[in-house]
């Protein structure tokens, strides 16, 4: 049965779906290493469901992005762990959003944000995963 | 479906006792305006200020820009599902207060953004530095769900755009307009021989704070369908989004597209426009292959030679924009996008972050990163605390003296996907 | 790059992981690779197991070098 | 009024020290004009003086990159210059790469305005052509009465602070730069006249170009697999512990040639990936996964190949920078050639 997985840096989102979903919950995390660890797990046969630059906030200006992500079946369990058959949409979505990430950050680095602001952006993080998810 | 626009062209605003239109001046009540937003307990303050052309005068952070209009005739309201009830519109009479404008300002949250000059350089990238402009400074009350400072918002906007739209009611417009769109196997044999041409209209529809509303319905939740351009007209579309400035559809944009305009001006003399594709840019892969499908399906179903393709935003929806244009395209039917580009600031990168075979035939509506200078205004209506920490600005963005230095980004509607202005982009 | 060897008159064997790219890039000649983070082998299945595999590559890219193509050609 | 100090960059063909034989002399420095210089100075006129002429080797220049452009640099500097010419190199790869690479310097160290002129084909262009300003010239030196003038016009422009305009009217070949602009029309209208065209199967111009691959047709196969000699090259990001010559992590600027000599397998203690695109554990304890020597030296053993170069090629390669690759294709293909290499084979991640 393939799962249903969530990357994400957002405490928000990990503590709205630990339950009843697998959350990969990168704490530290920036929002560049999000995208980037998402890219290592497409690169293992792991499928994007949503677009990992969503939202027009810029990578340069909310520290927080959620990512929804389908496993692959028998992942993980490395007995019959079959060669994963790489989702080449997938890959050029991680690798387009990296590219763009990295070209956006180089411009200006996240500024330090009242917390105020920060909750406004995980909720608004918190919404676009949601969207996604049901 | 047959509507009739009476243009009334406003010349001036000025704060009177009643609202109302004479000799082509707008008159508000700024205290009746005031009272009416704040009959929604969510807003603690609003205020109004006039804004005009030339003035040195800086409004920021823009949430929405709506222009005044009033249903004469015809069924239904303007803007129905969110101020009037539901009702099919886009038929019969309608008037608009050309040249003035409600603009929504004042903080919702933190990163919300967009600014308007009313003069200086960076004037010239709005087109709402030219209009006659009632703003409404409004303030949410303290600890609100972050959904409801935006619905807060957007309402304020349109609720005062209908009530000074009404005072155009029995006013004689400066000129009429028509636009008519028949039924499609009608419009195809009123002008058998011209090919036949459809607008596929894409709404934001992100999520929180990145959402567009059809007949009231939030487009994330709507599947592709078919409208006849003259709705748009009497604001069956309004905007709920207010993140990315240079790009955003306002509320006037969805009353005014520049693509039916241009579509309705060639109606009948080289080609047949016979209606609109409305779809959304959803965050669910799935949603933008079901999406994509169905927009192919219908633009295939009415039998289309041609085809232009608009989107609002940048990133995620230019992925929806490339999946329309190469399903579309191998239905055989021709494709233009028009969009704008983010090349970064020297101009040097991709400007779009997806790319197909099939994208051959594209306008551009210019770069959004340049980087420009804009003086300090005399009068700020709204706050520039947040300047720095809006799309396109960045440290050190707002100087001492209140100038600004930004990617022109940070403009409203300055780059708009929707070929709205004259801007463009070429190769050097 | 794999262009320009081929215009200096090498013919030149492209084992990829991402065959659209080397499509989109003008490759020849294409052997698909096992996976991005290991492309010639599969360490999840040991190392005698993962060479087994590399070997088998390698072979079926020499194979391809002495294959006539005349357009671009994928060896699976 | 000074005369405005002009240095300009050729290469031992140009500055008449020889041909391909005089191909590895150093960078050296002469005062005045010499050679296409006559033809620089005439252009620019009398408000303008070429002061100096800097010369290397087109192979002294391709093997020492980093040695050769400081060198030249001091050179250039003691002039005190104003501007800097390059070439033209029409058609001439290793010298278009030299110009390109010694102007850019030029331009990042005095800021100050350069030019150079190559033919469209040059690989120097792609790689060259969104820092520089690159006069389109003919494919032969038979091409300098009419590409020069073009250079000094353009450079005139550059010094005075003129605008520069698009380039069609300039001559330059166009430098994928995008650049704002305030049309006649609104994007709508042009929108809407284009489809009518499109659909009328009339010609338009798309304001905004998709990038376009060339192909190229395939070599014939290899005779004798058994009798060949192969090379390796890879994007993957494999060099030497430490990186010694600091190849970026990702659209690397630059490549290594580094040695294979009685090597048996690429072990983790000699070598390393630096690649940025991909989680490196697997291949930092393998790098064979990459180069996959220790396959390829069995069939070396068993008969199966006829012998493996001692070297391998390396570079970190993502999709973005077609530009670079090409350059580095067309230079170390070159050497292939030179050591008589029969076949490649081109790993990636």
């Amino acid at each position: 049965m393939n799962k249903m997985l969530i990357v994400t840096n957002n405490n928000k989102v990990y503590e709205k779906h630990k339950e009843n979903r697998d959350v990969l919950f990168l704490e530290k995390a920036t929002h560049l290493e999000v995208l980037e660890k998402t890219r290592d797990l497409v690169h293992k046969g792991v499928r994007l469901l949503s677009h990992p630059i969503a939202g027009s906030l810029k990578p340069n200006q909310t520290p927080y992005r959620s990512i929804l992500l389908e496993k692959p079946a028998h992942y993980g369990d490395s007995e019959n762990q079959m060669i994963p058959i790489l989702d080449i949409e997938s890959l050029r979505l991680i690798e387009n959003s990296i590219e763009l990430t990295k070209r956006i950050l180089a411009v200006k680095s996240i500024p330090q944000w009242p917390s105020k602001i920060e909750e406004d952006f995980k909720t608004v993080d918190l919404s676009i995963i949601d969207n996604a998810i049901n | 479906m047959k509507l009739e626009l009476g243009k009334i062209k406003i010349k001036d605003v000025q704060f009177g006792d009643v609202t109302k239109v004479e000799g082509n001046v707008l008159y508000v009540n700024a205290k009746e305006i005031e009272t009416l937003v704040l009959e929604d307990e969510r807003l603690i303050s609003a205020k109004v200020e006039l804004a005009k052309p030339g003035e040195s005068v800086r409004i920021a952070p823009v949430k929405d820009v709506i222009e005044p209009r009033v249903k004469v005739s015809g069924n239904g309201g303007i803007f129905p599902g969110v101020i009037s009830k539901v009702q099919e519109v886009g038929n019969g009479r309608t008037h608009a207060l050309v040249g003035a404008n409600v603009i929504t300002c004042g903080k919702i949250v933190g990163f919300q953004e967009g600014i308007i000059d009313m003069s200086g350089p960076a004037a010239k990238y709005c087109p709402f530095c030219s209009t006659y402009n009632v703003c409404i400074v409004i303030e949410p009350a303290e600890g609100l769900d972050t959904h409801d400072y935006e619905a807060a918002g957007r309402l304020a906007g349109l609720k005062a755009a209908a009530r000074i739209g009404e005072a155009g009611r029995n006013i004689t417009p400066d000129e009429v307009m028509s636009y008519e769109t028949k039924p499609l196997q009608e419009q195809i044999k009123q002008y058998p021989n011209l090919p036949k041409v459809g607008y596929i209209h894409m709404l934001q529809s992100q999520g929180l704070l990145h959402d567009t509303y059809y007949y009231g319905v939030d487009a994330k939740v709507m599947l592709p369908t078919v409208m006849y351009p003259t709705e748009m007209m009497d604001g069956a579309i309004v905007s709920g989004n207010c993140v990315a400035p240079c790009d955003k559809v306002t509320t006037f944009h969805h009353l005014n597209n520049p693509v039916v305009e241009e579509l309705y001006k060639r109606h009948g003399k080289d080609l047949n426009f016979v209606g609109v594709i409305l779809t959304n840019e959803n965050v669910f892969l799935a949603d933008k292959e079901r999406s994509s499908d169905m927009v192919a399906k219908l633009a295939e179903y009415m039998g289309l030679d041609g085809v232009l393709i608009t989107e609002e935003g940048y990133g995620n929806p230019d992925t929806d924009l490339m999946m329309n244009c190469k399903k579309v395209s191998q239905k055989g039917i021709k494709v233009v996008l028009i969009t704008d580009e983010f090349p970064g600031r020297d101009g040097k990168s991709q400007s779009l972050a997806d790319a197909v075979d099939e994208a051959d035939a594209l306008v551009s509506c210019g770069n959004g990163n340049v980087i420009i200078n804009f003086p300090p205004m005399d009068r700020v209506i709204g706050t520039l605390d947040y300047v720095e920490t809006m799309i396109g600005g960045y440290e050190g963005s707002l100087k001492p003296d209140g100038s600004i230095e930004a990617e022109l980004q940070i403009i409203i509607a300055s780059t708009i996907a929707n070929g709205y202005n004259c801007l463009a982009a070429r190769g050097y | 790059m794999v262009k320009e060897i081929e215009r200096a008159g090498i013919p030149v064997v492209h084992m990829c992981t991402v065959v659209p790219i080397s499509l989109t890039i003008g490759a020849n000649r294409i052997v698909p690779a096992v996976g991005i983070p290991y492309p010639l082998g599969n360490p999840l299945l040991g190392e005698e197991g993962s060479f087994k595999i590399r070997m088998k590559l390698v072979k079926k890219a020499l194979k391809a070098l002495e294959t006539e193509v005349d357009g671009q050609t994928v060896f699976e | 009024m000074e005369k405005k100090r002009v240095v300009h960059y050729i290469n031992n063909f140009f500055a008449g020290i020889g041909g391909e034989e005089k191909a590895d002399i150093p960078p050296e420095s002469r005062p005045g004009r010499i050679g296409p210089g006559m033809a620089l100075a005439e252009v620019l006129g009398d408000k303008y003086e070429v002061v100096g002429t800097v010369i290397c080797g087109d192979s002294y220049f391709g093997e020492n990159i980093e040695v050769a452009q400081e060198k030249l640099l001091s050179m250039i500097g003691d002039f005190k210059p104003d501007a800097f010419v390059a070439g033209p190199a029409f058609n001439a790869g290793r010298y278009g790469v030299a110009c390109g690479t010694i102007a850019r310097a030029v331009e990042q160290k005095f800021s100050i305005p350069v030019i150079t002129g190559m033919y469209e084909e040059n690989p120097g262009v792609d790689m060259f052509k969104k820092d520089l300003y690159i006069i389109r010239t003919g494919n032969s030196a038979a091409d300098m009465r009419v590409a020069m003038p073009k250079i000094g016009a353009l450079l005139k422009r550059m010094m005075e602070g003129e605008e520069i305009l698009s380039p069609e009217a300039e001559g330059y070949i166009p430098r994928g730069i995008r650049v704002n602009y305030f049309a006649d029309q609104n994007g709508a209208a042009r929108g809407v006249e284009m489809l009518v065209k499109k659909m009328a199967g009339e010609a338009y111009v798309t304001e905004y170009p998709m990038p376009v691959f060339d192909r190229v047709d395939p070599q014939p196969a290899v005779k004798n697999i058994k009798k060949a000699r192969i090379a390796v090259v890879t994007s993957g990001g494999i060099v030497p512990q430490g990186n010694p010559d600091r190849i970026e992590s990702s659209s690397a600027t630059k490549y290594g040639i580094y040695s294979i000599e009685g090597m048996d397998m690429m072990s983790p203690n000699d070598f390393m990936t630096i690649h940025g695109g991909y989680d490196r554990a697997f291949v930092t304890e393998n790098p064979n996964l990459v180069v996959p020597l220790d396959a390829l030296r069995q069939l070396e053993r068993e008969g199966e190949i006829g012998e493996l170069v001692n070297y391998f090629v390396t570079t970190t390669g993502t999709g973005t920078s077609i530009g670079n690759a090409k350059g580095f294709g067309e230079q170390f293909s070159k050497k292939l050639v030179e050591d008589k290499v029969d076949a490649v084979i081109l790993t990636s991640t």
